[in-house]
């Protein structure tokens, strides 16, 4: 009997399809809040791949899952930003739209 | 920082003080009466709606029928009337009425009475679904009461 | 014990689902709260799939994180920046979407031939273990640089989400 | 127990142990808003409810029963499924973290190696589901209580953390048992009085109590983000709270007043709950006290209090116990 979680292949999938609709938001969506939600899901493709590699490839376990906690770092760091960011340009342009935002001196 | 510190002991300090005043209040008895289950005398100097007095002796009303409580009453919320008694010579009082839906409390009728003959009762839970029954029919509330 | 096995599967397929409708949910969805809530399921599936990959830690860290600090950050901001509770129809059919269907698709189909085509070689024995112990050495001996840089970039960013979220307020004050 | 041999031992434990832990959410909650009123009353010197019962102690019963009784009302512009999965929400991270509270030395669902960051990570939860309902409502008081408790709810996780740190630092594990054992000797309300009282505060505004009950002051935003719920919707959020109450309570039982230790009872292993439920119960009766003692504060009152204090002293605390633990 096979399983799917003993595979390494079932955990890169699911990260791939992460990476996929993160991409997919990304390019679609037309709001900076939108497009960040879209980059937490490719972080968090990231942090799952490297796990997955954690757990069936590499000998020692520490690795990965210190470079999945620098990723929850980087991504809270990001978030942050971006969401002062994103009251920053709502305060001048009264829209989040990021194509409006395009003087680069207001 | 002298400023900073002293703001923590004193609010630390304060807040416990307040801790202790409430606990206190906690473990002392309590001032509160459960209503309808236990009552308080009422105080004499209630005013609720007027009442009859009655003669110690005869226990009927001592009221003379002058008809000053009527008179005097602002709200005209008092009505009395009376009959010949059966010889004729007297008068019997045969309606003393109070309206209190109008009546103000005011105790001008008490005050007035010649012979004393009104007074305010204690009555404090009074409650009717009309009006109708706010117009004390006071003889037959003296009788009641004896 | 064989019903645990299938315990482990159904739980695993669960995680599996919720990853992908909570991520589905939040690059389709037109209301930005929506998308939101979508992204914290994807990422409780996430916390999961980690449980299954033998780090309980990540997966409290994942949920701790992401659901309990990214999420809030984030309906914090969609809440207080005044922001339109509904995007435009228009945004999900027009030009964009196309090329967005179709970057996409090509790359997941890509990467996940590159993922299947590769040639991967399980380790089967450990050098370490999963314990937090471990985990904590290996963070402050071996990775103590990228660990303490990660902190100056946190320090950098609260202090620069702060300037830039009060800079606004004044300017917009004064 | 012969038809259900084909189930492994350890889950017909846990299941045992949730249906338990449930039950006892439950009753905290009725016996909770008991003491509640009885200690509103007397402390402003009344009776309380006296009518249901001897003394009134089927009056949250009745209660109870008559919020699941009521008609479930959803207003007309609400968003739908999130509205109704609020309360749910609500509820369910509070029932975890009863899984690793450590009653006694043996009556514990499972005693994870990482007791406390799951109860910590479970508490984050409840923040969303504050959130989800605010928003839902779609009601300006609703979502005004929903971003303060958030903002309160940010400021408030950071001492939170910092207080229990430092006790994790003394103890060296995460484990709820392994911390109660290390306390055999005695209790961390004596080496770190600080961290207990920045945990006890910092707890009182994370679980939305007086005096920092702001996103449901009712004389500013009528019930704040559960305004519109009626029903069992609105119960569910009240047991909600309740539960949290208790977990937050046995979270400072377990870490500074020694947990289940105490005089040895008869059949200790397991009668150690007595002493374990009388801490927990110390602790709510003073968090009930202080709600009917100090009046709300103002948010920038509650913002300064969490970042100008809590915040730093909570930071010079670890500094110090990490100092002398090394030393």
């Amino acid at each position: 009997m096979t399983l799917l979680s003993t595979h390494l292949y079932s955990y890169l999938f699911i990260a791939i399809f992460l990476f996929a609709t993160g991409l997919y938001g990304m390019i679609q969506h037309r709001s900076i809040i939108g497009m960040l939600i879209s980059t937490e899901l490719i972080l968090s493709g990231a942090g799952l791949n490297f796990m997955a590699f954690n757990r069936f490839i590499t000998p020692d376990p520490a690795i990965g899952q210190i470079f999945t906690l620098f990723i929850m770092g980087i991504a809270a760091a990001e978030a942050a930003i971006v969401i002062s960011f994103s009251l920053a340009v709502y305060r001048r342009y009264q829209t989040i739209d990021p194509e409006s935002v395009d003087k680069l001196r207001y | 920082m002298k400023q900073y510190v002293n703001n923590i002991y004193f609010g630390l300090k304060s807040l416990v003080v307040g801790l202790v005043v409430t606990f206190k209040a906690m473990i002392q008895p309590v001032v509160t009466v459960q209503y309808p289950r236990e009552e308080i005398d009422i105080t004499p100097n209630y005013r609720g709606h007027i009442e009859l007095v009655p003669n110690p002796e005869t226990g009927e009303s001592s009221c003379i029928i002058c008809g000053m409580c009527a008179k005097e009453c602002p709200s005209e919320c008092i009505t009395v009337k009376s009959e010949k008694s059966g010889d004729g010579k007297t008068k019997v009082l045969s309606l003393f009425v109070q309206d209190f839906t109008k009546c103000s409390l005011c105790g001008l009728c008490v005050e007035n009475c010649p012979k004393g003959a009104i007074q305010f009762s204690d009555e404090y839970d009074l409650a009717g679904f009309t009006k109708e029954m706010f117009h004390f029919d006071l003889i037959k509330r003296l009788k009641e009461r004896q | 014990m064989i019903i645990y096995r299938y315990i482990a599967e159904g739980l695993f397929i669960g995680f599996i689902m919720l990853v992908m409708s909570g991520s589905i949910l939040a690059v389709r969805s037109r209301i930005l709260m929506h998308a939101v809530l979508g992204l914290a399921v994807s990422f409780l599936g996430v916390a999961g799939l980690y449980f299954f990959l033998g780090s309980m830690f990540l997966t409290l860290m994942q949920i701790l994180i992401y659901v309990g600090a990214i999420c809030v950050v984030l309906v914090f901001g969609i809440m207080v920046g005044k922001t339109p509770k509904e995007i435009d129809e228009k945004q999900l059919r027009g030009k964009h979407s196309i090329l967005a269907v179709s970057l996409s698709t090509v790359i997941f189909f890509m990467l996940s031939a590159s993922v299947f085509f590769a040639k991967w070689n399980p380790v089967t024995e450990k050098i370490g273990d999963f314990s937090m112990a471990y985990l904590g050495k290996n963070m402050l001996y071996h990775y103590c640089l990228a660990f303490e840089l990660i902190s100056v970039i946190l320090l950098a960013a609260i202090i620069g989400a702060i300037i830039l979220a009060r800079g606004g307020r004044e300017a917009d004050l004064g | 127990m012969e038809m259900f041999n084909f189930l492994p031992p350890e889950l017909i434990r846990m299941i045992i142990f949730v249906a338990l832990l449930i039950g006892l959410v439950f009753l905290n909650a009725l016996v909770m808003v008991y003491l509640e009123r009885k200690i509103a009353g007397h402390i402003q010197r009344r009776l309380g409810p006296m009518e249901v019962g001897p003394h009134g102690i089927f009056q949250t019963l009745i209660d109870g029963i008559k919020l699941i009784g009521k008609q479930l009302i959803i207003p007309r512009d609400v968003n739908r499924p999130l509205f109704r999965l609020a309360p749910l929400l609500a509820f369910t991270p509070v029932v975890l973290p009863f899984v690793v509270i450590p009653f006694s030395q043996k009556i514990q669902a499972r005693d994870l190696n990482l007791g406390l960051v799951f109860i910590i990570a479970m508490s984050a939860i409840n923040v969303l589901a504050i959130f989800v309902a605010g928003w839902s409502s779609n009601n300006k008081y609703s979502l005004f209580g929903a971003m303060r408790s958030v903002a309160q709810n940010i400021a408030f996780e950071i001492p939170i953390l910092l207080s229990v740190l430092s006790v994790v630092l003394m103890t060296n594990t995460f484990s709820m048992q392994g911390i109660v054992t290390a306390q055999s000797n005695i209790w961390f309300i004596i080496v770190q009085p600080v961290a207990f009282l920045i945990y006890f505060i910092a707890c009182i505004a994370e679980t939305n109590r007086a005096p920092f009950d702001l996103p449901e002051a009712e004389s500013e935003l009528t019930a704040g983000f559960h305004t519109e719920y009626s029903g069992m919707g609105f119960g569910l959020f009240f047991l909600g709270e309740y539960g949290n109450m208790f977990v937050v309570c046995s979270i400072a039982t377990v870490l500074f007043l020694g947990g289940w230790h105490g005089f040895t009872l008869p059949f200790n292993d397991y009668g150690a709950i007595i002493w374990f439920m009388f801490k927990v119960y110390f602790l709510l009766f003073l968090m009930i006290q202080i709600r009917w003692t100090y009046p709300r504060v103002r948010f920038d009152q509650l913002m300064n209090l969490a970042w100008k204090y809590l915040i730093p002293i909570s930071l010079v605390n670890v500094l110090i116990t990490a100092v002398i633990v090394k030393l």
